[in-house]
């Protein structure tokens, strides 16, 4: 079990929440189930989500594992120059 | 994924030298091949024909009198790019961008293009294309387009993001919202507030080279594209999406690079060339002219931003916030959003909150400028942060030394950060003679931090050691400024051979997967680690050739300084084996040798710069001058370490030029005044003194060599450092940038 | 389109008068090939005046300097005798755009252009400078400031053409000087301007001085009063306060992309006094 | 419209080209001539990334035309280098990686070549307004000037 952290925005699609408890191993499973819990994330995950793990911002990396106790973090995929 | 990224505190033979680049002569003897260099036989001159008006409904456009002129080979409006994105709402204004669909929504929207035979007939043929407009209120001001009397743009649009759906539509496309602890209580704690509203005005990338392409459609369904941009694999997947293509069937060829900075991540006028092609039956070659530049591509936003910041007599931060209001053009974007992340990313603070708001105003789409949106929330910020540390009475370093974000920290944006470099440049700004160096009248000096995230993403390498043990490395992220040159180094340290003997190249699209464009910082970080990882791979077939060739134990053959080398006592006859003998003898023990990697680059490292800067203000005209310009910046590691203070110095003149006179000016009439490089005025060589640079090598645990993105964190500080040392010179606190002479002496003549 | 290039200034003016469609004049190009690539001029008929004979020259007599409509600005700089006699007139004419357009640009195509901003008119006409025209109704002179009317336009009739700008000898006790404000350090067009041209008399005060402003009117200014004020005075400071005021009451500026009305009256002032100390030192004055 | 018929030396060879009466010769350079060193950033003269010499004179090609090239002499980019050897100002660009995208360094090479020409010892000061007509976006001009700076000792040596 692991604990997010959903940024501002997310949160309130995710019914006012701003942390969630899901039982995943990887990023991929995390997405997975969050879309299960909280369809209304699901646009918003095949459009780009970034997961920050323990500080790191992984964007496309869905096989990382997710540590216990790790500190996760959902944020906005962003864009660069 | 078997690489290991970590990173691993080796030292280095050739990573940190500073060798000519790959691609040096061809540029300075004028071969090198941009966008515009380029020609096909039989190509045709393809031009657009843009609105002159900021809002309009397009009742109808008759193209049939340019149709007739003779050379004129294909005429295109949106009903030759029909709408093929199924909902994908992002490519769908891509798609209305590049040609207006139902309305023009700013001055230079494109709304049709012709392709002839030459330049001439090709303009003559815009004059006989009959556009029907139904002229609509506009609204180019961010401030104004959120007032509910605007004028909408899209009535599609209601604001995301807010408690409760909004019953009527907005400009405002989005509401986002960060932070941590409780405001009023932080605010309830502060011995001091500082509050207040800034406003900067809209920039450009300002690259030299226009848009360029020359796309060739076949009857048979394929094409090619070269074009000029920061990732043709992004560029591809655009054009084959918006023209109905499979992507394979397009080839694009990146061309060198006439800069970019974030302005040619996304098409432009690409897709119009392959529709103008493709109905052609011809290649077509389409050129930007400056004036359409400044029109239809690139800019930054617009900003509005308040900020209040409170502080105990101790100098601890104990409360701030910000509203920022970034215009985003006609489409949605992410653009306040990545400004309220990005806002007090450089301090540790307990209750922070910022919120964002995407704003839809009659302007070109916003495209990314060089960590976009950060340079505008820094200098809100960093303002307030100088203006307290003032009221309190303490030094503007020792302030922000004691609330700088450090490993461990939350960051304002949400998760915790590993190790960082806010704490380090600012000890070396500290430290640094700049900051004691005398100042006559008139002169101040100012400071100010910055942030930026930096991406990785996913990358692709080749690596293919010739039979003369020569190595050709083929890349997919585009050399923007000089990371062939940084790559041959890697490809060299790894394989421990001289850089000499390595090659780079930016291979196109049917050479080499799929690779994120170069932006947010990633082309050496991402690229770097896939080439390591592609050396490698390519080292495992060097010694299992080796290996074969001596009849023992892979295991046993082992990689060092560019030799396979057989350990143990019993293989003590065995002489090492070169990579150019291996190489040599390639063709009998089991063909071509070559390392590939695909990889996610993630775990770019944060990055930080802290920059000093002096300045003289001439009380009497509003004048400045800028006297002395620092940046010390954290680069991880410094691969080459010429290029990274290049970057740095080309960070902070785009800065000063943001700072002082850069920003696009609109008339009542909603039409750009100053598309032109004679009115939106870049730094000039005279403008400038040389900019000191330090590097600091705070190693990014998620990369072997330890590397960070080095491109865009030095954009961030300027506006902030330039306002600081002309409120330090004059005693003016300057909220609007550009601070151009006429505001700056307003600004006097109001204190007097 | 047709393109020729005359051997003769009557050539040249019998090829303008006789166009039937538009016809532009060719020197530098400068101004005319922008407005070309802009699209804001389609000219029927191109003449290039470089192949005609002395225009390209610059020369010194016994009145004073004859400068050809085609001489480049950068000619103007490396021309000692004119820097020497005239380097307010000089110093514009080498603030002109960049190197490259210096290589380039002429300044009769600068007063011809009739912008408010041109960056050598103020200082001609501070130096009370002449121009020669030539036209079907033969040679004429007239005060340069006679020429621009208004932004774009100009009192030249159509198949007129200046030869020549001239300047006078420099009288003993002389100095001008011009100045403009621009954003950058380079590059720009004025927002504002002042040329000054002084004579002293032997005790130093000042004999007869002629003050123009660029940018804040739609041609470019000759402020009468500022002359009032400054003849007979030692440039002291109350003199140059009421320079500044009487400059920036004699403007007429506009709120534009380049500057405010405000800015640019206020500027106009300041500019005007720097440049009055500039060419009072250069006359000799202490 | 009739073409014009132009006679012109360029980087010493002599070459005869038919244009269009407003073509540039920065059109003709690139489009005709196939000589791309030379850029156009603007088109109108702000930018200088089409610098040439014209009979000893900077200019930017894409404000003269064509047709003006006729009995002169054209110096561009792509004749700066003497065979294999670059001009020391090429080498020095290099040695200081003073260009990023490169655009502009060719239209700064001739203006620089240009500039130590007629002040073979320039101060910085000079150097910066010599070169204030080239734009460069990448570096901040900083390693320009000190590749300029650079290239100007070791001329003066040689």
């Amino acid at each position: 079990m692991v604990e997010v952290t959903l940024w501002g925005s997310l949160g309130a699609i995710a019914g006012g929440k701003s942390k969630v408890e899901i039982e995943a191993k990887d990023i991929r499973e995390l997405f997975r189930k969050l879309a299960e819990q909280y369809p209304g994330l699901e646009p918003l995950i095949e459009k780009g989500i970034a997961v920050a793990i323990d500080g790191t911002i992984y964007r496309d990396t869905w096989s990382k594992e997710l540590p216990q106790g790790a500190e996760i973090f959902l944020l906005p995929r962003l864009a660069g120059g | 994924m078997n690489f290991d990224p970590r990173y691993s505190g080796r030292s280095f033979t050739s990573v940190g030298t500073r060798p000519i680049r790959p691609d040096g002569v061809d540029k300075v003897t004028g071969r090198a091949r941009y966008g515009a260099d380029f020609n096909m036989a039989g190509q045709l001159v393809g031009r657009v024909l843009r609105s002159p008006h900021a809002h309009a409904k397009i009742r109808k456009i008759d193209t049939s009198k340019a149709e007739k002129l003779a050379g004129v080979k294909a005429v295109i409006t949106a009903a030759d790019l029909p709408d093929l994105t199924d909902g994908d709402a992002a490519m769908y204004d891509i798609l209305d961008n590049c040609m207006a669909r139902t309305k023009a929504l700013y001055d230079g929207h494109a709304v049709a293009a012709v392709a002839a035979v030459d330049a001439r007939t090709a303009k003559q043929a815009l004059k006989l294309i009959e556009v029907d407009y139904e002229v609509l209120p506009h609204v180019t001001d961010v401030d104004e387009a959120m007032k509910h009397t605007a004028p909408l743009l899209n009535d599609a649009i209601f604001t995301e993001g807010l408690e409760e759906k909004p019953v009527k539509p907005s400009n405002v496309t989005k509401r986002t919202q960060f932070g941590h602890g409780d405001i009023h209580e932080g605010f309830g704690q502060a011995d001091f507030v500082v509050e207040r509203s800034f406003k900067t005005e809209q920039t450009h990338q300002g690259y030299i080279e226009p848009h360029a392409c020359v796309a060739n459609v076949s009857s048979d369904g394929t094409a090619d594209l070269w074009v000029c941009t920061q990732g043709h694999f992004v560029y591809r997947q655009h054009c084959a999406q918006l023209l109905g293509m499979e992507a394979s069937k397009l080839r694009v060829t990146s061309s060198e690079i006439g800069g970019g900075f974030g302005g040619k991540t996304h098409v432009w006028a690409e897709p119009v060339a392959l529709a103008l092609s493709r109905k052609a039956g011809r290649p077509v070659k389409l050129v930007m002219t400056r004036d359409e530049v400044f029109r239809a591509s690139g800019p930054t936003s617009a900003t509005s931003i308040d900020v209040r910041i409170g502080a105990r007599k101790d100098g601890t931060i104990t409360a701030a916030e910000a509203t920022l209001r970034y215009s985003c053009g006609p489409y949605a974007g992410m653009w306040a959003e990545i400004g309220a992340m990005t806002a007090f990313a450089c301090y540790k603070l307990e209750n922070v909150k910022t919120v964002g708001y995407e704003v839809l105003v009659n302007r070109p789409k916003t495209a990314a400028y060089r960590a976009p949106s950060a340079p505008m929330a820094a200098f809100a910020v960093e303002s307030a942060v100088d203006e307290l540390a003032k009221e309190i009475g303490m030094d503007p370093v020792d302030f922000r030394i004691r609330n700088a974000a450090q490993e461990g920290t939350r960051s304002s944006y949400g998760p915790v950060y590993g190790p960082i470099g806010i704490g380090p440049t600012l000890e070396a700004v500290k430290s640094h003679p700049h900051m004691k160096a005398p100042l006559g009248k008139n002169q101040g000096r100012g400071m100010a931090c910055g942030f930026w995230f930096n991406f990785g993403g996913q990358t692709c390498t080749d690596l293919n050691i010739g039979m003369d043990g020569s190595v050709s490395l083929a890349v997919g992220t585009v050399d923007v400024g000089g990371s062939r040159a940084s790559l041959s180094l890697v490809a060299a340290e790894e394989l421990g051979i001289a850089y000499e003997h390595v090659k780079a190249v930016v291979a196109d699209t049917s050479s080499l997967g799929y690779n994120d464009m170069t932006d947010g910082s990633r082309g050496t970080f991402s690229s770097s680690m896939a080439t390591i990882s592609a050396a490698r791979n390519a080292i495992k077939i060097l010694r299992e050739r080796a290996a074969q060739t001596w009849d023992i134990p892979v295991e046993d053959v082992v990689w060092e300084k560019g030799h396979a080398i057989a350990k143990g006592e019993k293989y003590g006859n065995l002489a090492a084996l070169s990579l150019r003998e291996i190489a040599a003898a390639s063709g009998k023990t089991g063909g071509p040798i070559a390392g590939h990697s695909e990889l996610v680059a993630d775990g770019a490292g944060v990055s930080f710069a802290t920059h000093i800067c002096d300045i003289e203000v001439d009380p009497e005209t509003g004048s400045t001058r800028v006297l002395r310009y620092t940046v010390v910046q954290d680069a991880g590691k410094a691969v080459h370490p010429t290029y990274v203070e290049g970057q740095y110095q080309g960070g902070a003149a785009q800065g000063i030029g943001w700072a002082l006179n850069e920003e696009y000016i609109y008339g009542k009439d909603g039409r750009l005044q100053n598309s032109g490089f004679l009115d939106y005025r870049i730094p000039v060589c005279s403008d400038l003194p040389m900019i000191d640079t330090q590097i600091l090598e705070i190693p990014n645990p998620n990369h072997p060599y330890g590397v960070r993105g080095v491109g865009e964190t030095s954009i961030v500080p300027p506006l902030a450092a330039i306002a600081n040392a002309v409120s330090n010179a004059v005693g003016v606190r300057m909220t609007h940038i550009p601070m151009s002479p006429p505001r700056i002496l307003a600004a006097l003549e109001a204190e007097r | 389109m047709r393109y020729i290039r005359p051997l003769s200034i009557e050539d040249a003016a019998g090829l303008l008068a006789g166009s039937t469609g538009t016809a532009a004049i060719l020197a530098g190009g400068s101004d005319l090939l922008v407005r070309m690539k802009g699209g804001f001029i389609e000219p029927d008929l191109i003449v290039d005046i470089k192949a005609i004979e002395g225009l390209s020259e610059i020369r010194e007599t016994s009145e004073g300097f004859s400068i050809g409509a085609a001489v480049p600005c950068a000619v103007l700089g490396e021309s000692k005798a004119l820097k020497k006699a005239w380097p307010g007139v000089v110093e514009a004419a080498n603030l002109i755009g960049s190197k490259q357009v210096q290589g380039r640009c002429t300044i009769v195509g600068n007063l011809c252009n009739a912008s408010p901003a041109a960056d050598s008119v103020p200082a001609l006409v501070a130096a009370g400078a002449r121009a020669v025209v030539v036209g079907p109704a033969g040679r004429r002179t007239i005060a340069v400031e006679s020429v621009p009317t208004g932004p774009g336009k100009t009192s030249l009739a159509k198949g007129e053409i200046i030869e020549a700008i001239l300047l006078d000898k420099r009288h003993p006790h002389s100095g001008d000087a011009y100045l403009r404000f621009i954003p950058r350090t380079e590059m720009d067009i004025a927002v504002v301007s002042a040329g000054v041209n002084l004579t002293l008399d032997e005790q130093g005060r000042v004999k007869s001085a002629r003050l123009a402003l660029g940018a804040v009117a739609p041609t470019v200014i000759l402020v009468e009063e500022a002359a009032e004020v400054l003849n007979g005075s030692k440039l002291d400071e109350a003199t140059l306060e009421r320079l500044a005021k009487v400059c920036s009451g004699a403007c007429r500026p506009i709120d534009d992309k380049r500057g405010t009305v405000e800015f640019r009256r206020k500027v106009a002032g300041v500019l005007a006094k720097r440049a009055a100390i500039t060419a009072y030192k250069r006359a000799g004055g202490k | 419209m009739a073409g014009v018929a132009v006679s012109t030396t360029i980087n010493g060879d002599n070459f005869e080209y038919l244009c269009q009466p407003d073509e540039t010769l920065l059109d003709v350079l690139r489009d005709r001539l196939g000589l791309t060193g030379a850029k156009e950033g603007c088109g109108t003269g702000d930018c200088g990334a089409c610098s040439i010499i014209l009979d000893d004179r900077l200019v930017c090609s894409c404000l003269v035309l064509g047709a003006e090239a006729e009995g002169r002499r054209v110096e561009t980019i792509e004749g700066m280098a003497h065979g294999d050897t670059l001009h020391p100002l090429q080498q020095k660009f290099l040695e200081h990686a003073a260009l990023q995208c490169g655009i502009c360094t060719p239209g700064f090479l001739i203006a620089a070549k240009d500039l130590l020409a007629k002040n073979p010892d320039p101060t910085e000061e000079e150097i910066r307004f010599g070169l204030a007509g080239n734009l460069c976006r990448c570096t901040g001009y900083d390693k320009i000037v000190r590749a300029v700076q650079d290239a100007a000792s070791v001329m003066k040596g040689a």
